[in-house]
């Protein structure tokens, strides 16, 4: 899902997708450079906070990770709020970068392991950042994927619309159904998750388990078992 | 080190600081002055407007939970590893701060704007969102550059009365070191005043030092300058300190009711002079 | 410090850089790389198209006088207290190069879109010059902000196909270390890629030194690198040497002539190996 | 002139107003800060090329200098070429930051030794940067006062005209009219210009061409007979 890509970036309050970026970068023997914001060991983001930005909008940022508070079926996302807006039912922490990173990443990976229709819902209640743009809008990002804890959906920037690519061992397209809010397409046999090799899985509880614990290390220690 | 004369105290610094000034407040791997906040809280300030550079954690969060925050423009707050900030999301949920939601890139270009002294800054994307939606300071028009149709958001200036941030060294002439942190750069030249309280005192001339002169924020920009060591507590200073874990986890549970925060800002900051 | 293996040569750079391309080059104080430039001079190259950031001096006018320039931008060529840049002056009379007159911060503001990769800056002043009237890729429009007429004037976005200057640190992770040049690091932001000489090698990671990584450039930004000592002369090198006034005082007697200056091209650079 | 003001800026190639600033610095105890481009020293410009134009966007900046290789009766200022754009017979260095800060910064005084009919002209060939804006242009600065090695013009906003002040010792209205392209206002009786008093001459050879040295060194050593 991050073959080919040399730069990839991942925000702030994100733990797994910096392991995986920083997986990439070690199976890729550094051919993929991994930017965890909020470390300064992987942090190449040396000019400050605009850099990120400034960054993505030349085109130098190839991948980048988002989640979502909501999430519909047309890729439109809400860090911001359930309920009416301004005074809502649930206020989230806010949009961050997203509303500019969503237009101008090419690869964004969205990450959200609770899979309910709490989540992914049939429309957002707040964009904020929406999933396709008309044809006038400047825009050379978008979403690429979602990964939940019960499959892998690839988007598809003509249809505005989700694919179910893969299910997670032992999940049916049953379960997924029931639990997401939105409509997807998906073909007749859907293929499983390929499990993670052994030697990553070991790479991900040593290594990388290290060098994720620098930026979060609450994380390290209580998801991949990491003491220093 | 001794402090230089000019210098001012924590609480001098929160009292040149009135009632509904616009304060913009760094990130909190930025710098943050959790001194002065303490100091804001003791002076019983009100009405302050926070813009957050472009987001915030504990900072924002207990000052709006000791309420002396009316208006918040910000791209997110939240404690992250330690979960939601409490006091906001309440604050919010309840209808008791106005808040203007924004993205990172486009507060950091109002204040490139405020800056350059130039009245707006362009700005890709956002285009279809409700952050665009709900900002009728911000206009979309169609890129001048252009040929084609190629709608684009021109953000406005925006100056902010105070930059308060805390820095790592400052020196007897009026010069503070930031480092890398060019959001704090960005905001003192943004901003109207600065006011900084600072971790250590440098032995010499920031400025001389060609080591240093990059991460250096001269005093033209520079209103005032406070001593304050651990002044970054319960947040982490770059290359001094983390944060301190063992208390934020303490004051996620604090702030989640309105009685247990009370109690922390009793023992905490009201009666607490250790904190100063 | 032995030199990094991933260095380049001085010639490897100039070789890498073909003839047409679109340079950015600092201002005289800078940190100009008059090595590369030397080295470009004994390649040959031709149809080079200069963009000064913001103004140049000896760098400029030698290239010029060479004739490996067909095009520049710029706020000004001048030897300063040597007085006006011969080769220039002469080339422009003779209308041997076409020139893009131009304004300072108009110069930063182009490269500044080009970092945030927005498709233009709006800047104050320049109303009614002719150097706005003899721009056609500036345009004026109608502050979008404004409630009344209040015209400002737009640039646009400029890549330089490359950046080249001379920095005083080079590691060999690929880092270089510029301290307050800002414009340099403006240049390497807004470029597609950047070719640096460097006049001493840091021993260490230039990004793990919390004194030295707000002057630094990273890899991410950086083609090649390349030692050079005394890279700068005859300019001076902040923190390392002054300017060689006896040479730049002889370099403006030999400009003045065609004659004259293909002497010093063939005695200074062509066949002389010291000053690579 | 450059009472009250509380930063003044001097560009490059200005040696002269390097000396003039730095002597208000010294005589206001640093109530007045001098920053000289291009020195390391007196320049708090410590943010690069463009912080000169950002903060003189802010109205940070209260005096700067500017020069002409051709200046007209409106205050318009050349500094690129004489004669047809753009394959002039003369070609200047250029335009520099004038066509900004003529604009942005509020006291700019005009200083040129030489006074002649070739540089002060009825209309310059080039405007690098005009004397005057219509009032819908934003333009809080704009010329103050033009120096010359014969006399003082104070430039009047409102006329758009100069008008002469005062004549340094032994110049005659006569000898300014002779050299002097350009139309301009003067009373019946013009003052003459105070000679410097004898405190600051002795400044101006010591203490302030000592500094004036570290960016001008051939300057300091030819027009003011310092040698370090």
């Amino acid at each position: 899902m991050l073959d080919g890509c040399k730069n990839i970036a991942v925000g702030a309050s994100s733990p797994i997708p910096g392991c995986a970026a920083l997986l990439a970068q070690a199976v890729t023997n550094g051919g993929t450079r991994a930017s965890i914001l909020g470390s300064n060991k992987h942090n190449p983001f040396n000019d400050g906070g605009p850099e990120l930005f400034d960054r993505a909008g030349q085109g130098r940022v190839d991948a980048f990770f988002l989640s979502g508070g909501q999430i519909d079926g047309e890729g439109n996302i809400n860090l911001v709020s359930a309920g009416p807006y301004p005074k809502p039912d649930t206020r989230f922490p806010g949009s961050f970068g997203s509303s500019y990173l969503y237009f101008s990443v090419p690869r964004v990976i969205l990450f959200r392991e609770e899979h309910s229709r709490r989540v992914f819902v049939e429309k957002v209640d707040f964009i904020s950042a929406p999933g396709w743009s008309p044809p006038e809008v400047h825009r050379p990002g978008g979403p690429h994927a979602l990964i939940t804890s019960l499959c892998v959906f690839m988007y598809n920037r003509e249809r505005h619309r989700f694919r179910l690519e893969g299910l997670l061992p032992g999940v049916s397209l049953e379960e997924v159904q029931d639990n997401t809010g939105f409509d997807f397409d998906h073909s007749e046999n859907i293929k499983p998750v390929p499990p993670p090799e052994p030697d990553r899985v070991k790479l991900l509880h040593t290594a990388i388990a290290a060098e994720i614990s620098e930026t979060y290390p609450e994380f390290a220690q209580e998801r991949l078992g990491y003491h220093d | 080190m001794s402090i230089p004369k000019s210098y001012l105290s924590i609480d001098q610094i929160a009292s040149r600081i009135p009632d509904g000034a616009l304060i913009g407040v760094p990130k909190d791997d930025g710098g943050v002055s959790m001194a002065i906040t303490r100091a804001l809280i003791r002076r019983k300030a009100r009405d302050l407007r926070l813009l957050t550079v472009p987001v915030s954690s504990v900072q924002a969060d207990m000052l709006i939970g000791a309420g002396c925050v009316s208006k918040i423009e910000t791209s997110g707050v939240s404690l992250g590893e330690f979960g939601a900030a409490p006091n906001f999301r309440r604050a919010v949920e309840h209808g008791k701060i106005a808040i203007h939601d924004a993205t990172c890139p486009a507060l950091y270009a109002e204040l490139q704007a405020s800056e350059k002294g130039v009245p707006f800054m362009p700005l890709r994307g956002i285009l279809g969102s409700d952050i665009l939606a709900n900002r009728a300071d911000w206009k979309t028009i169609n890129n001048p550059m252009a040929d084609v149709q190629d709608p684009i958001v021109l953000l406005p200036a925006r100056r902010p009365d105070f930059a308060l941030f805390h820095a790592r060294y400052g020196d007897k002439h009026g010069n503070i070191w930031v480092s890398g942190r060019r959001e704090c750069i960005l905001l003192a030249h943004a901003s109207a005043q600065t006011f900084a309280s600072v971790e250590e005192i440098w032995d010499g001339n920031l400025l001389e030092d060609e080591r240093m002169v990059a991460g250096t924020i001269p005093p033209v920009y520079v209103s005032g300058v406070a001593h304050a060591p651990k002044g970054a507590w319960p947040l982490a200073l770059s290359g001094c300190y983390d944060q301190d874990g063992d208390h934020l986890k303490m004051y996620v549970e604090a702030a989640k009711s309105e009685e247990a925060f009370a109690e922390y800002i009793n023992s905490q900051i009201l009666t607490s002079e250790s904190t100063a």
